[in-house]
Order: C-alpha cells, then sequence, then structure tokens
C-alpha cells in the first residue's frame, strides 16, 4: 500500500516537473518548485529517509523560495525568448531517457534487502554505531564520526559557496552599511501588514526554539546541524521579511554573519586537530574524553553545532547579499 | 482508517496541484502551495502513525512553522515590484 | 509488483531528463538553474530509493525496534549533505545571473551572446 | 473505553478527510480567486482540527500528542494568516472578484 502511495506521489512530482519547465512565467516556476520540494520531501519520508526529509523542509519550504524570489526581484520576471532547437533536445532528451530506462531493467528489485548496497558498509555502521557511538540516530553517527572526513568537505563546499556569493554581490555593501541610522519615514519589509506581522513575531521564537531543538536532538531524533541551521536561518529571514532587512541587520551584523560562517567551519577543523594533539586521528573524538563513547557523543555534539553555525552564516549572508543589491 | 485520510489527503494534493497547474492568476499558485502545504503536514503525520514512527513527527512541525515564510516572501516580492513599478512610472510622468 | 518497483527508477530517468531538458533548451539563465535544481533533486531521488529495503524502518533506534530492519544510513548521509550544498550552490549561481543582468542587462542567453559579439 | 475513543477517532479522521478533499474539490471548481480562496483555507482550518484530534485520540497521552497539538496550533495561527495576507496582495494588485468587475476600470490603484 505504501510503494502504490509512493508511486502516485512520484507521479505527481513528474507531473509538477514537467509543468516547472513549461512555464514562461518565473515567478510560477519558482512557486511549483516550492510544490515540488514538498512532494519531494513526503517521497523521502515514504522512503524512510527521515533525516532528509527533514532537511528537504527546511530547506525547500522557506529558504529556495525566499532566494529564489530574491533574485527574481533583480533580474526579470519572465523568459523573453522561447526555447531554441526544441526538436534537437527532445530527442537527444528522450533517447537519453529510453537509455536510463533500459538500464533500470539490470537494477535490483526496488526495497531488495540483498541488493549490493546493503551488502558492503551499511551492516557494518549499524552495528558499530550501537558498539562505539551509542547514539540512536545512526544517520547522525555516519555523518559526524565514520564520514566526518566527507562532511567536513560538505562544510566547506557551503562556506566557499558563502565566500563566493559576497565576493560576487557584496562588494558594494561596504558603502551602504555606512548610511548612517535607519530611515524610518520609509520602512521596508511587511511593516504595514498588521495581520501577517503580529503572527510572525508570534512564530519567531517557536521556529528558534525548534531549530535548536533540531540541532541537540539530532542524537536521537531525526535532526543535525545542517537542518538546525537552516530553520535559524529561516526564523531570522521571518525577522527581515516582517521588518526590513536593515533592523535584522542590526540584529545580526554582517561582520558578525561573516564571523559565523568561518567560526563554524573553525570549530570543526579544530575539533579534528583536537584528536591529533590528544593522541588520536584526525577527526577521530574518540580520543576527546577518558571514555571513548563520551568522547564521541561530545565529538558529534560540536562538530554538528560547527555545522549549524556555518550554514546559517552562510544561507544569511547570502539572503542579506541579494536583499542589499535590490537597494542600487 | 489511516490508509482512507492518506488517500484523501494524496488526492487533494492532485487537486491542488492541478490549481497550481492551470492558474490562471499568480495569486491562484500561491493559494494552491499554501494549500498542499497545509495537505503535507496533515499527510505526514498520519503517516508517522501509519508507519508506527510517532517520533518523526518533527517533520510535519517543521512544515507546520516553516510554510508560513513562503507565502510571506511572496507577498514581500509582490510588494516590492509594486513600489519598484510605481517608481518606474513615476520617472516617465 | 515487479514493475512498480521499477517504476521509482523510471521516475528518475523522466525528472533527471526533465530538469537537462531545462538545462540545454531554455535561454533564460535562471530557468537553467532551476533545471539544474530538478536534475539534482533526481539524483536524490536515486539515491534514496536504493537506499530502501523493503520491511525496513529509518535508521533510527528506538527502544522497541532493536530486532527490525533498517534501511541503508548511508545514501541518506550522502544525500542530507547534498541538499544543503546544492541550495549554497545554486545560490552562487543566481549570484552569477544578478551580476550578468547588471552588466549586460539581461538574463536571456542569446541576448547575451549578441552582445558579446558586438 | 478504547473502543468508544477507536470509533470517535475514526469517526474524527474520516470527516476530516472528506472535509479535505471538499477544500480541494472547491479550489480547484470554483469560478474566481476569491471563492476558490474561500473553499481553500475554511477547509485549511477545519481539516487538521478533525484529523489531528483523530490522531491524537489513537496516539493517547504522549510527546507525540503533544507536538501533534502545537502542529495543529500553528497550522490554525498560520493558515488564516497565509490566506489573510494573500487576499490582502490580491486585492492590493487590483483583483476583483467576478461582480465587482465593472469597477475595475475606475480604480487608479
Amino acid at each position: 500500500m505504501t510503494v502504490i502511495f509512493g508511486v502516485f506521489l512520484l507521479t505527481l512530482l513528474v507531473i509538477t516537473a514537467i509543468a516547472i519547465v513549461q512555464a514562461r512565467n518565473l515567478f510560477v516556476s519558482v512557486m511549483l518548485s516550492g510544490i515540488f520540494s514538498l512532494l519531494l520531501a513526503a517521497n523521502f519520508f515514504l522512503l524512510d529517509a527521515a533525516d532528509v526529509a527533514l532537511t528537504e523542509a527546511a530547506i525547500g519550504a522557506g529558504i529556495s523560495t525566499v532566494l529564489l524570489l530574491g533574485a527574481l526581484v533583480l533580474t526579470a520576471d519572465s523568459e523573453r525568448a522561447p526555447s531554441t532547437n526544441r526538436l534537437v533536445a527532445l530527442i537527444v532528451v528522450v533517447t537519453t531517457m529510453l537509455v536510463l530506462i533500459y538500464a533500470t531493467f539490470e537494477k535490483p528489485r526496488f526495497g531488495d534487502p540483498f541488493a549490493p548496497v546493503h551488502q558492503h558498509v551499511a551492516p557494518w555502521y549499524l552495528d558499530k554505531t550501537r558498539e562505539a557511538i551509542d547514539i540512536p540516530n545512526v544517520v547522525t553517527a555516519v555523518l559526524g564520526s565514520f564520514r566526518g572526513y566527507d562532511t567536513l568537505g560538505e562544510v566547506f563546499v557551503v562556506f566557499t559557496a558563502g565566500i563566493g556569493v559576497l565576493f560576487l554581490l557584496g562588494a558594494r555593501s561596504g558603502e551602504y552599511a555606512q548610511q548612517g541610522p535607519i530611515d524610518s519615514a520609509q520602512p521596508g519589509g511587511l511593516r504595514h501588514y498588521l495581520i501577517p506581522r503580529v503572527v510572525g513575531r508570534l512564530l519567531m521564537p517557536f521556529i528558534l526554539l525548534f531549530g535548536f531543538y533540531v540541532q541537540f536532538h539530532g542524537d536521537y531524533g531525526p535532526g543535525g546541524g545542517f537542518q538546525a541551521g537552516a530553520i535559524v536561518a529561516a526564523a531570522v529571514i521571518l525577522y527581515a521579511l516582517l521588518e526590513g532587512e536593515d533592523r535584522a541587520l542590526r540584529v545580526m551584523p554582517r561582520g558578525l554573519l561573516t564571523g559565523l560562517i568561518a567560526g563554524g567551519a573553525l570549530i570543526y577543523g579544530a575539533v579534528g586537530l583536537a584528536g591529533i594533539f590528544l593522541g588520536g586521528n584526525f577527526l577521530d573524538y574518540s580520543v576527546l574524553s577518558s571514555d571513548p563513547v563520551k568522547g564521541q557523543h561530545l565529538g558529534i555534539l560540536l562538530i554538528e553545532a560547527g555545522v549549524g553555525i556555518t550554514v546559517t552564516g552562510v544561507l544569511l549572508s547570502i539572503f542579506h547579499a541579494f536583499a542589499a543589491r535590490d537597494k542600487f | 482508517m489511516f490508509y482512507a485520510v492518506t488517500i484523501a489527503l494524496i488526492i487533494t494534493m492532485a487537486l491542488a496541484l492541478m490549481r497550481a497547474v492551470i492558474g490562471p492568476s499568480l495569486y491562484d499558485r500561491v493559494l494552491a502551495v499554501n494549500m498542499l502545504g497545509t495537505k503535507t503536514v496533515l499527510l505526514l503525520a498520519v503517516i508517522a502513525f501509519l508507519f508506527g514512527r510517532p517520533d518523526f513527527l518533527d517533520l510535519a512541525l517543521a512544515y507546520a512553522l516553516i510554510n508560513f515564510i513562503g507565502v510571506l516572501a511572496v507577498l514581500e516580492f509582490f510588494r516590492s515590484r509594486a513600489a519598484r513599478n510605481s517608481e518606474c512610472s513615476g520617472e516617465d510622468t | 509488483m515487479e514493475l512498480l518497483g521499477l517504476y521509482y527508477y523510471w521516475v528518475f530517468a523522466a525528472l533527471l531528463m526533465i530538469g537537462f531538458y531545462a538545462v540545454i533548451a531554455k535561454l533564460n539563465l535562471i530557468k537553467k538553474l532551476i533545471g539544474l535544481s530538478l536534475f539534482q533533486a533526481a539524483v536524490f531521488l536515486l539515491y534514496i530509493t536504493m537506499g530502501k529495503v523493503e520491511g525496513g524502518t529509518a535508521p533510527i533506534f528506538t527502544s522497541d525496534n532493536a530486532d527490525r530492519l533498517f534501511s541503508n544510513p548511508l545514501p541518506q548521509v550522502l544525500i542530507l549533505t547534498a541538499i544543503v550544498v546544492g541550495i549554497s550552490t545554486t545560490s552562487l549561481g543566481l549570484g552569477i545571473v544578478i551580476r550578468i543582468k547588471e552588466e549586460y542587462g539581461t538574463i536571456e542567453e542569446n541576448e547575451i551572446q549578441e552582445i558579446d559579439r558586438q | 473505553m478504547a473502543q468508544f475513543l477507536d470509533i470517535s477517532s475514526w469517526l474524527l479522521l474520516s470527516l476530516g478527510g472528506v472535509f479535505v478533499f471538499i477544500g480541494g474539490l472547491g479550489a480547484l471548481r470554483m469560478p474566481d480567486l476569491y471563492t476558490r480562496m474561500h473553499a481553500a483555507s475554511i477547509t485549511d482550518a477545519m481539516g487538521p482540527v478533525l484529523i489531528i484530534t483523530g490522531i491524537i485520540l489513537q496516539a493517547g497521552l504522549s510527546l507525540a500528542s503533544i507536538k501533534l497539538t502545537a502542529i495543529l496550533l500553528f497550522l490554525l495561527v498560520t493558515g488564516p494568516t497565509a490566506s489573510n495576507a494573500l487576499a490582502s496582495a490580491a486585492l492590493l494588485a487590483g483583483k476583483r472578484t467576478e461582480q465587482a468587475r465593472p469597477f475595475e476600470q475606475g480604480r487608479t490603484e
């Protein structure tokens, strides 16, 4: 029965994807991408990937819509020219799709417990998590400890992307910051919309609280630094939308955000180096405490904090970079 | 019984998706996104119980909290676009 | 049942190619980026589909499921980080598009090429 | 008692399902934006109340039911607000209902 739900949702997913590509109005495409993200998260959930679904929820529901709309304000609302070489593209795409579909007949059956994917490291991770790390969420254990290098790499990719956006768009932000006090005659944001503003202010502390819950409950349930960073960033973006971007920058100035971007990555790296100094390997948390299991707990807690801080900093910096560009 | 509710929710999602695809106005699509958001929250809550893993309600909670931001972003988008358009027309005259 | 199982892979192929179509056939740069993120989503879906074990449950231990079959945690870890990386790289792309708009005054590929040729 | 809870939760769940479905139908079939919004927002408020109360009756008193209550509260607060925000945005952009269309030309906003 779940398979049938999955199939139905996947069909909706394909319809949405076609509609996204078909729509000439870019705003419509962005709205449909929001729907795509919702359906994708529901599918992930049906496929037992609660952590991934939570990440998709945290990113897709708010932040990606906000960023895409921010870019649309700065560029254009709709496509001007029709697509070129439509026929050639269609032929290429359909041929490739048929080849891919032909290839699927060789694939292991959906959900087969004896598929090659499930034979190699996964059982080892499941066993060792109980033994060596002793936290209930295997995904967090693999993310933080067994594949700590991977995650470090990903954090640095996020870090680099954030720095890249700041380089591209932040050039004139220095002048802008010296403009003096907020012009109260023209308040930005949705300050004139009373009802959304009151409700948004009511909601914001709960979103922050939920973000911290996801951060620190990540060892026991779905959650962790990546999701929490996105949720906390969403809360601050909500504040910026309601009260105007200037006020949000007063609460969290650009310098602080840059500090967060660097600081989170630094925490992660420092935990790795601490392992070396205490006589273990890079990113080996067992030596952080006298009890190896406690050391693992401590290490995962610290690196998840680092991940959360970096992700929050990067997403907020990108948002502010886009929003500040609007003023010129 | 959870199955019946799940089916009703999924069919409603399909209906809302149809509204989002045919439009016709931008607001209709925003309405459909908002509707789908609520339906997804309910779907996730029901499925969490269907699977017997009520600890996954966090997901539904995340959507219930964050979906709102998307709608506000759209509102802000409309507002800033309207402000921009009026500015431009002001320059023209 | 056999075909229903393969349906997941077919959807992966379809989504991948829909995204690819947007990247190669559309001229608008933002549309291309949206297509790229569809492409990305298709890959996410493939990984998560392969990680699913029939009759399994999400790989989070609770007091009463120690003896159950768990889905594969590894693809989930890879995709979880990839989603966040995906949004940051998409924003980087959007940043580049915004700069292009500021320099060229358009985000349509053919118009940009025309300006470049002059 | 357990049977009573079961039956009432089933009743609530199925009623919620019917409500949600009617809302979807309304959002698809109604003639113009504001009527569609009306159909969608009413069921967005009523559907969650029924369905989540139904699930709470199944869950009993536990952490899950507290989370469900929180979800219900957030949905009840945000849903109508989102509808209100959307309606005011549409109104500001000069969208009128079918009946009011003749006045549209007279508006300069």
